[in-house]
């Protein structure tokens, strides 16, 4: 029984199809509720973390312990004049904020989430193929931030999103011949190992255990997908003042960085289910959303930690590192997979 | 139009303008870019957004009033700003301070280079990206500007000494502080210099970046850490001793590395040196009076100078001149600064041909530039 | 030899040498030549009547110092850039705020004042009672005018 | 003269790791940082800010307006019997251009012209000149 079930189920007086438009209708606000709450959360804990590393106390102003800080914030954010630049290509520069939230959202709404006691199963997309649609999702918001980048006629922001493509194209090799070489192992346990779900059901071990090469060259290309330390470069705000986001303002401007901060609790959400066992857990079955979000935030702490120690890398090393050691340590990754899969069947 | 175009030979290149609202420019620095890509192929450095003439100020005012437009020219460091008008203008008009006055000037000076070295490695850090060691440094500096707050009243621009001495003592509270900090602050300085150099990326971002010929450094006149860390032992304090650093036992750190990683090293050696004098000179501070009596507070605005005295001190971010000029009235004739951050900077047009933008920012990082004093 | 006009010691025990503005390239390149190779100040003095330019230099390696001297009537002396790069920005700012021209610098613009100041600051003839403002052009170059225009 | 040594070169990922921890572990410290208004630390005794002036020790030497610097100080006419000033001139202080460098303080001949720790004046822009009268209140009355 997941969410979606039980939806269709409470409207079921009304006819199959009306009452299947409207469980989706309410799963997709449901999503939105989530991955709203996921980014006040996430800015709130970057915000207080942050601060505590810095020797410092943080947001505790707005609400009990600044709880309200963001609410704040948001308010202020909205009511700010979204300020569009003179040479501007209009319509690119208005929809690239929208696009980056909606590949955020749409990357939220494919991945599995587990059991959570009474409501049953939290995933939203049951589809054989869902490890491609993710990875096909999570490619959507370069998009974005390269239309931002080109259309906001801002040398800085052109400068940003050269770089982020390059960027891109660099690690997003090594990234997907490390999921190739999970896909492989998985293939040994289930019949669909490009279904999501599957794939995380498979891990008895946690494939990291096996595949800790593999883990090492997802991790650092998660952290250069979510671009931030050390590989903001598309972004630097030393460098180029704030990259592709530079002319944006407003509310536009609060879409960016929400995209950031989505994506770093997405892409630590990915490591963990990919590679940590995600919502598998030593007890109750039942409890494995809990699992998954205890995981995820261990992770975003680590991730944080290297944002707050870490200095930027250089644009043309960072590349080097794509191609010259990334793609061979993830090809010899594959070939340990292929032996692991074969040999002992794990 | 097209035709004009091919015939600007540089046609490709970019021109991009960095600052001086812009976040790593320290201030207002306007650097003038010109980009082939990445890579950098021109910079001119465009200054005076911070111009307030200081020097024409402190002609048309008496010679002890000067003293606080020196605290706002490095801003940072203001304590060494004053140790450097007050050699000038204490032989101008032919009152040295006392002993002990002496003493303190020592110490305030070197707890105001460990200060300004901390905030620029804070700032050094950011312009690389890292967020968090500015605060460590800038925690440390702090106690510092405590111990600066409890000597003379005010954090950072102390207008602390005064011609023929110091405005007020030091007591068993204030030595009991600065003991209390010396004891503390290396282990505090080894962690940070640590969460720097033990980074990876942070070695590779510096090492080999920034290379300056130590001859180049010369015709340039650089001075301080960067004249240093170019491979040239050359410290103000030993080659022309002033107050009373001939009978402190200190080193000067020297690095034939020449490039950014050595600048960085050079001054947190700077730093640990610092600490050194300061244990000493707390030791040996000697009793007596912290005043020349001929220079009676109520007369200070009567001190007539006549005569042409320049004086070097070393500043924490190179050699700092005073050039005064007096004609024997109450007010100075010619006041001329030479700010080391002024040569420094003028530097970048050489450095920053053919680097990354990255590299420049990170070259520009290890300058070390305060506004107040390039452009005065 | 360069002919120098006069050797005193200064009050801060420093030498001073007085050349002609005409030797001063000559006595420049000389000490060059002889370790003086940091040229470390340029100050431009009004006296007036006259103009009197201070070069300060530095021999590192044997740590000696020594001050030259010359005056001009003309407001003209010739350029030390060909010598040392240090003069480049020495001799902007002593244009800039002076009015010091030195003869064969390359790019003789001011340095911290905007190119349309009027007058130059240090005079001890400047008025100090008209007001300048400085605004920013479409290049982002500043301007400065007598009037205040929009942003005052 | 000393050579600087460049420190001993980590293994790759093992060093990163070392100063990562190094930032991280600062989580167990305590914040440095204090809440204002309602927590204050104490006050260096050698703390000034604002200016005072006994109207009565005030001999109007003039000799306040011509040390400070900013030119923040001015001579005013006030009707007021005192023996002791008999050209009945008081300065009054431009807060907006003070820097507090206590020079008035200092060359007072009389110590009429002080300096205390009373530092929380904030006015609105047109109001920053106080008048001997404003000088002359006390300690007390000011922080009221």
């Amino acid at each position: 029984m997941d969410v979606l079930t039980r939806l269709a189920h409470f409207f079921a007086p009304l006819t199959h199809y009306v009452a299947y438009i409207l469980a989706y209708l309410f799963e997709s606000i449901f999503l939105v509720i989530f991955v709203t709450i996921v980014l006040v959360f996430m800015i709130y804990l970057f915000r207080k973390y942050m601060a505590r590393v810095q020797l410092r106390i943080g947001p505790n102003r707005v609400g009990k312990f600044g709880l309200l800080q963001l609410m704040a914030d948001g308010l202020k954010l909205a009511g700010k004049e979204s300020i569009l630049p003179k040479g501007r290509d209009d319509l690119p520069f208005r929809i690239a904020p929208l696009i980056v939230f909606i590949g955020l959202v749409m990357s939220f709404a494919i991945l599995p989430y587990g059991d959570f006691y009474w409501i049953g199963s939290l995933t939203i997309t049951h589809s054989n193929v869902s490890v491609i649609l993710l990875f096909a999702a999570i490619a959507i918001m370069p998009i974005g931030e390269i239309l931002a980048g080109v259309s906001s006629r801002n040398k800085y922001a052109i400068l940003g999103a050269l770089r982020g493509v390059a960027k891109d194209v660099s690690f997003e090799v090594p990234m997907m011949i490390s999921v190739i070489a999970l896909v492989m192992m998985a293939s040994a346990r289930t019949s669909e190992p490009l279904n999501l779900s599957d794939l995380v059901s498979s891990q008895i071990i946690p494939f990291g255990i096996p595949e800790v090469i593999g883990l090492l060259v997802f991790f650092i290309s998660m952290i250069a997908r979510a671009s931030y330390s050390p590989f903001d470069m598309g972004e630097s705000d030393s460098e180029l003042v704030s990259g592709h986001s530079t002319e944006y303002s407003g509310m536009r401007f609060g879409m960016f960085y929400m995209g950031l901060f989505g994506s770093i609790f997405l892409s630590s959400m990915m490591v963990s289910l990919l590679y940590l066992g995600g919502y598998n857990g030593p007890f109750s079955s039942d409890a494995g959303f809990v699992y998954l979000l205890i995981k995820t935030v261990v992770l975003v702490l680590i991730a944080f930690t290297v944002w707050l120690s870490v200095p930027r890398i250089r644009i043309d090393r960072f590349v080097n590192m794509g191609w010259k050691y990334l793609l061979p340590i993830s090809i010899i990754n594959l070939i340990i997979a292929g032996i692991i899969t074969l040999g002992v069947g794990l | 139009m097209i035709q004009e175009e091919q015939k600007n030979e540089h046609r490709e290149w970019t021109e991009l303008n960095m600052g001086p609202q812009h976040p790593s420019t320290h201030g207002v620095l306007r650097l003038k870019v010109k980009l082939d890509g990445e890579t950098v192929k021109e910079v001119e450095p465009i200054i005076g957004y911070l111009h307030r003439n200081a020097e024409k100020i402190c002609e048309l005012d008496y010679y002890c009033d000067s003293l606080i437009y020196f605290d706002r020219m490095d801003y940072v460091a203001a304590m060494n700003m004053e140790v450097g008008y007050l050699e000038a203008a204490e032989k101008l008009l032919n009152i040295p301070p006392p002993e002990r006055a002496q003493w303190i000037r020592v110490i305030m000076a070197e707890l105001g280079r460990i200060a300004a070295h901390l905030v620029w490695a804070g700032a050094f850090g950011l312009d690389l990206g890292m967020l968090s060691p500015f605060f460590y440094c800038f925690v440390q500096r702090e106690k510092i500007l405590r111990i600066f707050t409890e000597i003379c009243g005010s954090r950072q621009e102390t207008n602390y000494m005064s011609i023929g001495g110091v405005y007020q003592d030091i007591n068993e509270n204030i030595i009991y502080m600065i003991e209390e900090f010396t004891k503390e602050f290396p282990d505090k300085l080894e962690e940070i210099f640590n969460a720097f150099v033990k980074n990876d990326i942070f070695m590779s971002r510096n090492k080999g970046i920034g290379i300056l010929e130590p001859d180049v450094a010369i015709q340039y006149a650089v001075t301080g850490p960067m004249l240093r860390a170019s491979g040239i032992e050359y410290d103000v304090r030993k080659a022309e001793p002033y107050l009373v650093y001939d009978k402190l036992n200190f080193d000067i750190p020297v690095s034939y590395k020449k490039d950014n990683l050595a600048r960085f090293l050079v001054r947190f050696e700077e730093m640990r040196q610092s600490v050194r004098i300061v244990k000493q000179a707390i030791k040996k501070i000697p009793d007596g009076p912290y005043f020349n009596p001929k220079a009676k507070k109520s007369l200070m605005i009567r001190l007539r100078g006549e005569g042409e005295v320049y004086a070097r001190t070393e500043s924490p971010k190179g050699e700092f001149g005073v050039y005064l000029v007096g004609d024997g009235g109450v007010k100075p004739y010619r006041v001329r600064v030479r700010s080391p951050s002024l040569r420094n900077l003028s530097v970048i047009r050489h450095l920053g041909k053919d680097v990354l933008i990255a590299d420049l920012i990170a070259i520009s990082g290890t300058i070390d530039l305060v506004f107040g004093e390039v452009d005065r | 030899m360069v002919e120098v006009l006069e050797e005193t010691t200064g009050k801060d025990g420093r030498k001073v040498l007085k050349v002609a503005k005409e030797n001063l390239l000559a006595l420049l390149s000389d000490l060059k030549d002889n370790g003086f190779t940091h040229l470390s100040l340029i100050t431009g003095i009004d006296r007036k009547s006259k103009l009197e330019v201070v070069y300060h230099l530095h021999n590192l390696t044997k740590n000696e110092y020594v001050v030259v001297k010359t005056e001009t009537l003309d407001e003209r002396v010739p350029s030390a850039t060909g010598l040392f790069k240090s003069a480049d920005w020495d001799e902007r700012e002593q244009y800039d705020l002076m009015g010091i021209v030195f003869e064969g610098h390359p790019n003789l613009k001011r340095l911290f004042l905007p190119d349309s100041w009027v007058g130059h600051p240090l005079r001890k003839n400047y008025d100090l009672s008209k007001v300048q403002y400085i605004n920013m052009d479409e290049n982002g170059d500043d301007y400065a005018t007598f009037d205040p225009g929009d942003g005052w | 003269m000393i050579e600087v040594k460049e420190p001993k070169k980590e293994l790759p990922l093992v060093g990163t790791l070392k100063a990562m921890w190094i930032v991280g572990k600062h989580i167990f410290q305590k914040p440095v940082t204090t809440q204002y208004p309602e927590e204050r630390k104490p006050m260096p005794d050698r703390f000034r800010f604002r200016i005072f002036l006994s109207l009565d020790d005030c001999v109007g030497c003039t000799l306040c307006e011509q040390v400070c610097p900013n030119l923040s100080i001015h001579m005013n006419k006030v009707e007021r019997e005192n023996p002791r000033n008999k050209r009945k001139i008081y300065p009054d202080v431009n807060f907006g251009t003070c820097t507090v460098c206590r020079n008035c303080e200092e060359i007072c001949p009389t110590d009429a012209i002080y300096l205390t720790h009373v530092f929380e004046t904030s006015r609105t822009r047109n109001s920053f000149t106080y008048s001997p009268d404003e000088l002359s209140l006390s300690e007390d009355e000011v922080i009221k």
